[in-house]
C-alpha cells in the first residue's frame, strides 16, 4: 500500500470500503452470466477484486446486468434492484441492454436499459470477456473514488420518472414505490451526505 | 455387462487426494498482471482501411442487428466509382459475427483483437472503424498503450484479428467463364467471338451482383443495373430489358460493344473479377426475341413538333426512341445505309454483328421514328432547309474523319475509317501480308484484329503478320486491357513505346515504318505532347499501314454564317448547357462532339438529357 | 384440495439455488413439495420471430445465441436444415471439423455442468476444477473460431474457416490435461461417498415414464435405454467413428450426472479418432450471395444430439430469401417443462436445484 | 416407412402421404382423424412426441398444425413422421392431445400464448413466456415485431430527457 492509497483511506474509509468488495448479486439476468463463472472461479478469480457472489441482494451492491432483458425479467430486475442496500452500482454487460443489440426488434426485450434502472458502466462486446469485466472493476473504482457512480441517487432523484417508465411497460405494478413519488424534491435536498 | 452398471458407494477418504493440489503452482492468471493475447483469429472492434474502402455498404446491408451506418464523409474526395461514405458501428448493437467482414469486396473491413470499453456514456459506444494507418492519433504503440485506458478511442496498433479471406468470403470472386470461339478459329474468320450466356449461366452471373449500386454511379447513362441483374437472377429477362429500356434504347449494340465503366468500378473487381454487367445486358436482348411485345410500350400523342435528328449513332438513336416516346414525330437522317453510325462501321462483324445493330433501330423505327438513310446533309439535302423546316435539331454526328500522323508519306497510308468502313459496308480492301498498325487506342485493336482477319481469309495457309506500334507503353495504352489479351492471344505483334517517323516508300510501294522510340508521351501539365529519342530507330517490315490515331468531327455540311455562331470549349468540342442545347437556337447535341469520353454510353447519356431538354424546350414554345 | 398448511413458494429467478434466469412457483407443505409449475419466460427473445424477418445468413449468427452453453449444436442443427432444404454439400473434411467442434462443445458443456452440480452439492474444489478446464477448452475455441462463447463458427457449406496452424496439437495438449485429471475427478467426486449419499435417489424416474414425458439425452440414458441421435440418425461424421453410448439403470441424479462422466471420455475419443480419419482438402463449399439467395421451398426437420438431448429444428421456407417458419426442439424444453415439475412432487425444498441442474436444465433454451 | 405408408393408407381415407427420399414421412390429415392416426402411430412405435410446431399460412386463411414424432426404440424406423393438419385461422381451436402424448402439454401451451390456439380440454392453458398484453399473438404473420418495438418502446424516453427535453438518439 503506498502513500495514495493510504492517504485515501484515511480521507474516506467508507468510499474504500465500498470499492474493494463489491459484492455481485446472483441472479443470472441474460446470456452473458455465462462469463461469470470462470470470472469468479480459479482461472480468473475475481475475490482479488473483491468481487464475489453474495446470495441475496440484501448483502450485496454491485448489480451485473448480463446481456438482453426480457421484460419478465426486467421485473425482477427492478424488484431485486430496489432491494439492494446503498450504495449500490449497476453494471450493464454487452451490447444488448445499450441498444438492443441482436435483439434490437424483438418485442419481448427491452432496448435501453437505463430507461428503467440507473446503469454506472457499460461494457461492450457479445460477449464481454472476462477481462473486460475486470478492467471494468477498476473502472468502477475510479468511478467511486470521483464520486461519479451515482447511478443510485439519480434513481432516489428521479424515481418518479423511473417509476413511470416501468409503468409504461408493466401496467400498474404490483409493488409499492420504494421512495415517496410526490415528495421528490425534498429528498434531493439530502442526498450529498448519504453519497 | 450388468456388472459393470453396478453403482458404487464410493469412498470417504479418496477425496482428499486432491489436496495435492495445494501444493502445486496455482492455475490463477494474475490479470491485469499477467496478461492473455486474444488469439490471432479474435473477433473484437472493427479496423476500417478509408484508403481501400468504396463504401459500397454492402457491411451496412448484411448487418443482422443494422448497427452498422454508412456516415458520409465530407474530407473524402471520392475516386470515380466510389462513395465517400464510411461504415459508422453501433456497439450497442455489434454482435461480432464478422459477417460484414466476410462480404466486404475490397477486404478494408476487419476485426481487431481490441475489446475493452467501458463507459458510463452509451454515445460513446458508436464508431467510425478506421484503422492505425488512417488514425495516428487513437492507435497507439505499445509503449503509449495502457489496458487501463483502452477503450474505443485508445487502442493497440497493428492488433489484427479476424481478417476477410477471399477462399471464404460470402461473395463469388470469379465470374463465371463466358464461352468464346478460341483464338486459331475465331482470326480465320468474322464469326462472333463471345458466343452469350446461356439462361442457366446468366441466372448464376447475376446471382453474383452485389446490389451496392457503385456501377450506376459510374454508368454515364445510370442505368438501373442493379436492378435488370436482379430480373435476371429471378428468371424474367422480360423484367430486366424493361428496366433496361428505361435508359437505355440500344441493348443489343451496348450489351456487345459498350465500354462498361461500370465493370470498372464493381465492387467485386476490387479483389476478384467484376459482374460481367456486359454481357448480362447482352443476355437480356438476346434472351428477348420481340422487344415490342415484351415492352409494351407506345409513344404518347403526337404534340404536333417535328424534330429532325442528324446521325443515327447510339446518342441519335435515344435521342430519336425517347422524344418518339414522349409523341414527337422524329426524323433522323444518316448518311449509311443502315442505323448504328459509327457502331455500323466502327467495330469489326466479329465483335457486333449487323443483326444486333438491326435489332435495336428496327424497334426503335417501329414506334414511328422516321429513318433516312443514305442522306448524307450538306449534300443530298441542305442544313438550312431542315433548319427552317423543324422544331428542334438534334447533331450527333460523330467524329467522322480520320487524324493522320503527317509524318513523310502519310498519304500512303490508310486512315483506319476508311479501312473499317470500306471493309463493312463498301467493297472490301485488299491488305497486305505484313500490316502495320498505327496507334493503341481501341479503333486500333480493331484494325489490326480486322486486318489479320482480312489476311487470313486472302492468303488462306500462308504466312501473314499483323504489327501495331503506339505511342504509348504497355501500362497506360489506351485500349481496354480485355482488347490487348485478345488480340495478343490472335498473334498481333505489339510495339509500344514507339513513334512514327516515315513511312518508307519504294517505286509507290509501301516497304516498312521507320520508328523512333518515345521519351515521353505526356508532358509535365499532363497533356499531350510526345517527345523522341531522335537516336533510337526501329525499322518496321510492312507493305500495307493504316493510321488509327483518333478521329476528329466533320462540320463542313453547317452554312459559315451558322457555324460562326457555334460556340466550341477549349479542347474543340460543342459547347452545351445543361439541357443539351448548344449556342445555336432550336439545335441540341451531343455524342462525340460534345464529350471527351468518345465511347456509346456516354453518347447514350447525352441523347437522354437531350431528349428531355428538347422535350422541355418543345413545349415551353 | 389446498389444506391450512399449504403455502405457495416462489423458487427463483433470483435464487442461490437457481442456476440460469428461471423460476418456479412451489406448492409447499412444510419442507415438502406438493406441486411445482415451472414459469419460464425469463429468456424470451422470439428468436422464432425475428428468425423470419432475417435472412438465410443473417440467422446464423443469431441461431447460437439461443443457447449460450452450447452454441455449436445450435449452429450445426441450422446449418444442416438449411443444407438439406438448398441441396448443398458439405466438404469431407468440414464435416470432420465439425465433429470435433461439436464435440469440444459437449465437453465443454458437460464440465460446466459439473460445475454448476458440483457447486450445487458443496464441492467447491471439483467445481474449480471443472470450471478452469472449461476454460481451456474455450481458449481451443477462440484459436479456432475467434470469440470463446459465440463461435459462430459452422455454417451451411461448411465451417467459416479451416483449423489454424498447431490446432492438433493444442487439441490434444488440453484433453491430456484434462484427462490426467480424471482420476482425481473421481476421487473427488464421482467416487466420493459423499456424492453418492448426496445425489442417489434424488429425481428418480424411471424408463416408462422418461419415455412418456419426452425425454432425451442422459435424463433417458440414465434409465437404460441407449438413446442417442449420433447413433440412430448419424450426422457429420458419426457414422464413421467408433464409440459408445453410455448407459445407467436407476434414473436418478446420481446416474445422470455418472452418464455425463462417461460422456466426456467418449467425447475425449471421438476427437482422437477424428483427427486421425480428417482427411486434407476444402472446408467450405461456398453459398450463394446472401443479398439474393433463396432457398427452394419445403420443410425439414433435423435433430442433433446436443450434450442435453435431442436438439431438433423444424424449418420451413417457402421459396424467400428469408425463412418461412423456425421452430427449434430444444432438449431442456420438456426436461425443464414438464419432468422437473414431475420430480419435483413429494420432494423437498432443499432438493429443487439439486434435481434441476441434475436434469440440465438450460432456461434461454426453453424460452427461446 | 413404405410398409407403415401402406397400412395407413389401409386404414385411414383421404389423406396424403408422401415418403421423402431420406426416409420421412410427410402425413396430410384432416384435423378430426389426428388423435386417431396418433394412436396408430404411437402403437407402431413412434411413441416419442418431438414437436408440435404451428405455421400460421396466412394467405390460405389457415394455421398447420404439425406433429413431428419419431420412436424411442430403433426397431420401428429411423426416419421421423411430420403429421400435419390445417385448422381455420379465424377461430383456432383443436384438441388437445395430452391423453396419447403427455409431453405436449408445454407445446400446446405456448402454441396458445404465441399463436392463440385454444386447445380444448388442455388443463392449465396459461401464460408461458409473456409477460405483456398482445392484441395479436406474437408469432402470427400479421404481427410486426419491428412496428411493435417502435410503437412500445421506442416511445418511452430516456429519464434525463424528460427534464432537460432533449432527445437522444
Amino acid at each position: 500500500m503506498d502513500r495514495t492509497s493510504i492517504k485515501k483511506w484515511l480521507k474516506a474509509p467508507d468510499k474504500m470500503g465500498q470499492k474493494y468488495s463489491l459484492w455481485a448479486v446472483y441472479f443470472c439476468t441474460g446470456c452473458g452470466i455465462i462469463e461469470v463463472p470462470p470470472v469468479i472461479t480459479s482461472r480468473w478469480d475475481a475475490e482479488r477484486f473483491g468481487v464475489i457472489p453474495a446470495a441475496t441482494p440484501r448483502q450485496a451492491n454491485l448489480f451485473l446486468i448480463t446481456g438482453y432483458v426480457s421484460l419478465k425479467t426486467l421485473k425482477a430486475i427492478i424488484r431485486t434492484y430496489e432491494q439492494m442496500p446503498e450504495p449500490k452500482y449497476t453494471v450493464g454487460f454487452g451490447s444488448c441492454p445499450i441498444n438492443g443489440g441482436m435483439y434490437w426488434d424483438s418485442y419481448n426485450t427491452i432496448k435501453h436499459l437505463d430507461k428503467y434502472i440507473p446503469v454506472d458502466g457499460w461494457i461492450a462486446g457479445c460477449m464481454p470477456r472476462p477481462e473486460a469485466i475486470f478492467i471494468a472493476v477498476t473502472h468502477l473504482w475510479t468511478m467511486i473514488d470521483k464520486g461519479m457512480a451515482k447511478g443510485y441517487i439519480k434513481y432516489r432523484e428521479k424515481y418518479k420518472y423511473y417509476r413511470q417508465n416501468q409503468e409504461k411497460l408493466f401496467g400498474k405494478l404490483e409493488w409499492p414505490p420504494l421512495y415517496p413519488i410526490d415528495k421528490n424534491e425534498e429528498i434531493q435536498g439530502k442526498t450529498d451526505q448519504d453519497g | 455387462m450388468k456388472n459393470k452398471l453396478q453403482v458404487k458407494k464410493g469412498s470417504f477418504l479418496k477425496p482428499f487426494k486432491a489436496i495435492k493440489y495445494l501444493f502445486e503452482k496455482p492455475v490463477t492468471l494474475r490479470y491485469p498482471f499477467e496478461q492473455k493475447e486474444p488469439s490471432p483469429r479474435y473477433r473484437g472492434f472493427h479496423l476500417n482501411d478509408w484508403d481501400k474502402c468504396t463504401g459500397c455498404g454492402n457491411c451496412a446491408d448484411i448487418c443482422p442487428n443494422e448497427a452498422i451506418t454508412m456516415v458520409e464523409i465530407p474530407e473524402i474526395k471520392p475516386k470515380p466509382g466510389e462513395k465517400n461514405e464510411r461504415p459508422q458501428i453501433d456497439y450497442g448493437r455489434c454482435c461480432f459475427c464478422g459477417l460484414c467482414v466476410d462480404i466486404c469486396p475490397p477486404g478494408s473491413l476487419r476485426l481487431s483483437r481490441d475489446y475493452f470499453h467501458i463507459h458510463f456514456d452509451t454515445e460513446t459506444f458508436t464508431l467510425l472503424a478506421k484503422d492505425g494507418k488512417t488514425d495516428k492519433e487513437h492507435f497507439l504503440c505499445a509503449e503509449e498503450y495502457s489496458i487501463f485506458q483502452a477503450s474505443l478511442t485508445h487502442r493497440k496498433k497493428n492488433n489484427e484479428g479476424f481478417t476477410s479471406d477471399l477462399k471464404y468470403s460470402l461473395f463469388e470472386p470469379e465470374r463465371v467463364p463466358m464461352p468464346q470461339v478460341p483464338p486459331e478459329k475465331r482470326k480465320l474468320s468474322f464469326i462472333e467471338q463471345v458466343l452469350g450466356y446461356s439462361d442457366e449461366e446468366a441466372k448464376k452471373e447475376a446471382l453474383r451482383c452485389l446490389e451496392c449500386k457503385l456501377c450506376e454511379d459510374a454508368c454515364p447513362a445510370h442505368l438501373k443495373i442493379s436492378d435488370y441483374i436482379k430480373a435476371i437472377y429471378e428468371g424474367r429477362p422480360d423484367e430486366s430489358l424493361k428496366k433496361i429500356f428505361e435508359d437505355n434504347p440500344i441493348p443489343a449494340i451496348c450489351g456487345r460493344i459498350c465500354m462498361a465503366h461500370c465493370e470498372e468500378v464493381c465492387s467485386l473487381g476490387k479483389r476478384g473479377e467484376p459482374v460481367a454487367i456486359r454481357w448480362l445486358k447482352r443476355y437480356a436482348s438476346d434472351a428477348i426475341k420481340d422487344y415490342k411485345r415484351t415492352l409494351g410500350l407506345k409513344p404518347a400523342r403526337f404534340t404536333g413538333k417535328k424534330v429532325a435528328v442528324i446521325g443515327a449513332g447510339p446518342g441519335g438513336l435515344t435521342v430519336a426512341y425517347f422524344l418518339r416516346l414522349k409523341g414527337h414525330a422524329v426524323t433522323v437522317f444518316d448518311s449509311l445505309p443502315g442505323g448504328g453510325g459509327m457502331m455500323r462501321i466502327g467495330p469489326p462483324l466479329y465483335r457486333l454483328p449487323i443483326e444486333s445493330i438491326d435489332k435495336d433501330v428496327n424497334y426503335i423505327a417501329s414506334l414511328g421514328v422516321e429513318f433516312k438513310f443514305n442522306i448524307t446533309v450538306g449534300k443530298d439535302i441542305l442544313f438550312e432547309d431542315i433548319y427552317k423546316k423543324y422544331d428542334a435539331i438534334y447533331l450527333g454526328i460523330g467524329t467522322t474523319v480520320s487524324r493522320s500522323t503527317r509524318v513523310k508519306n502519310s498519304d500512303k497510308a490508310y486512315p483506319a475509317l476508311l479501312f473499317l468502313r470500306e471493309n463493312k459496308i463498301g467493297k472490301g480492301i485488299k491488305v497486305g501480308r505484313e500490316v502495320i498498325v498505327i496507334g493503341g487506342g481501341n479503333v486500333a485493336m480493331d484494325v489490326a484484329r480486322e486486318a489479320l482477319r482480312l489476311q487470313h481469309i486472302q492468303y488462306p495457309g500462308e504466312k501473314v503478320v499483323t504489327k501495331t506500334v503506339s505511342l504509348e507503353d504497355w501500362d497506360i495504352m489506351p485500349a481496354t486491357k480485355e482488347e490487348i489479351e485478345d488480340a495478343k492471344a490472335e498473334g498481333i505483334e505489339f510495339n509500344p513505346g514507339w513513334g512514327p517517323k516515315e513511312i518508307k516508300v519504294e517505286d509507290g510501294e509501301v516497304k516498312g515504318l521507320l520508328c523512333m522510340k518515345v521519351r515521353s508521351v505526356f508532358d509535365e501539365q499532363g497533356r499531350f505532347n510526345p517527345t523522341f529519342y531522335e537516336d533510337k530507330q526501329m525499322f518496321l517490315e510492312g507493305d500495307m499501314v493504316i493510321e488509327a490515331i483518333g478521329q476528329a468531327p466533320d462540320f463542313s455540311f453547317i452554312p459559315k454564317e451558322l457555324f460562326d455562331r457555334l460556340e466550341f470549349t477549349p479542347r474543340r468540342k460543342v459547347k452545351v448547357d445543361e439541357n443539351g442545347k448548344t449556342s445555336l437556337p432550336k439545335v441540341f447535341a451531343g455524342g462525340d462532339i460534345v464529350n471527351l469520353n468518345l465511347d456509346a454510353v456516354t453518347a447514350i447519356a447525352d441523347g437522354k438529357r437531350a431528349a428531355e431538354g428538347i422535350d422541355l424546350y418543345l413545349r415551353a414554345n | 384440495m389446498r389444506t391450512e398448511r399449504e403455502l405457495e413458494l416462489y423458487f427463483g429467478p433470483q435464487h442461490l439455488g437457481m442456476v440460469g434466469n428461471f423460476s418456479i412457483t412451489l406448492q409447499v407443505e412444510g419442507d415438502k413439495i406438493v406441486k411445482a409449475s415451472a414459469n419460464p419466460g425469463y429468456l424470451h427473445r422470439g428468436f422464432e420471430k425475428l428468425m423470419e424477418y432475417r435472412t438465410w445468413i443473417q440467422n446464423f449468427p443469431m441461431v447460437c445465441r439461443i443457447n449460450v452453453i452450447e452454441p455449436d449444436s445450435m449452429e450445426m442443427v441450422y446449418a444442416m436444415a438449411v443444407e438439406k432444404l438448398a441441396g448443398i454439400e458439405v466438404p469431407e473434411r468440414a464435416n470432420y471439423i465439425r465433429t470435433i467442434v461439436l464435440e469440444l462443445s459437449r465437453l465443454a458443456s458437460h464440465l460446466f455442468g459439473c460445475w454448476a452440480y458440483a457447486n450445487m452439492l458443496g464441492f467447491d474444489t471439483v467445481a474449480q476444477w471443472a470450471m478452469y478446464h472449461r476454460d481451456l477448452i474455450l481458449d481451443l475455441f477462440e484459436e479456432l473460431t475467434g470469440a470463446r462463447v459465440y463461435h459462430i463458427y459452422i455454417w451451411p457449406g461448411g465451417v467459416r474457416r479451416d483449423l489454424p496452424e498447431g490446432f492438433k496439437d493444442k487439441v490434444l495438449n488440453t484433453l491430456h490435461t484434462i484427462g490426467s485429471c480424471i482420476p482425481d475427478y473421481d476421487a473427488a467426486f464421482f467416487n466420493n461417498r459423499l456424492f453418492y449419499k448426496r445425489a442417489k435417489n434424488i429425481g428418480k424416474i424411471t424408463r416408462e415414464e422418461a419415455k412418456k414425458l419426452g425425454a432425451t439425452g442422459q435424463v433417458l440414458r440414465a434409465t437404460g435405454l441407449k438413446y442417442d441421435i449420433r447413433k440412430i440418425n448419424p450426422y457429420a461424421v458419426y457414422d464413421k467413428l467408433d464409440f459408445e453410448v453410455p448407459t445407467r439403470e436407476d434414473g436418478d441424479a446420481y446416474s445422470r450426472i455418472w452418464v455425463v462422466r462417461d460422456e466426456m471420455i467418449q467425447s475425449v475419443h471421438i476427437i482422437m479418432q477424428c483427427f486421425e480419419k480428417m482427411p486434407k482438402g476444402e472446408v467450405y463449399n461456398r453459398v450463394p450471395n446472401p443479398f439474393k439467395w433463396k432457398v427452394p421451398a419445403g420443410e425439414t426437420y433435423v435433430r442433433v444430439e446436443s450434450s442435453r438431448g435431442e436438439l431438433g429444428l423444424y424449418l420451413v421456407s417457402n421459396g424467400e430469401n428469408k425463412p418461412y417458419r423456425v421452430h427449434f426442439r430444444t432438449p431442456s424444453y420438456p426436461h425443464g417443462l414438464i419432468i422437473l415439475e414431475k420430480l419435483l412432487e413429494n420432494a423437498s425444498i432443499a432438493d429443487v436445484g439439486n434435481i434441476m441442474i441434475s436434469l440440465y436444465v438450460v432456461a434461454p433454451e426453453i424460452d427461446r | 416407412m413404405d410398409r407403415l405408408k401402406k397400412e395407413i393408407t389401409l386404414i385411414f381415407k383421404h389423406i396424403g402421404i408422401t415418403v421423402t427420399k431420406d426416409g420421412r414421412l410427410v402425413i396430410n390429415v384432416k384435423k378430426e382423424d389426428v388423435l386417431n392416426i396418433l394412436i396408430f402411430l404411437k402403437e407402431k412405435g413412434y411413441d416419442h412426441l418431438s414437436l408440435i410446431s404451428c405455421i400460421d399460412w396466412i394467405k390460405e386463411k389457415e394455421f398447420e398444425l404439425v406433429y413431428i414424432l419419431t420412436p424411442y426404440s430403433e426397431k420401428a424406423g429411423k426416419g421421423h413422421i411430420i403429421l400435419k393438419t390445417r385448422i381455420s385461422r379465424e377461430n383456432p381451436e383443436f384438441k388437445t392431445v395430452i391423453s396419447i402424448f403427455k409431453n405436449a402439454e408445454p407445446y400446446e401451451r405456448e402454441l396458445h400464448e404465441l399463436f392463440g390456439i385454444k386447445f380444448k380440454d388442455h388443463p392449465r392453458l396459461t401464460r408461458l413466456f409473456l409477460e405483456r398484453d398482445y392484441k395479436i399473438p406474437p408469432f402470427r404473420k400479421d404481427f410486426d415485431t419491428r412496428e411493435y418495438v417502435k410503437e412500445v418502446f421506442e416511445k418511452i424516453p430516456f429519464v434525463e430527457d424528460i427534464n432537460e427535453n432533449r432527445k437522444r438518439t
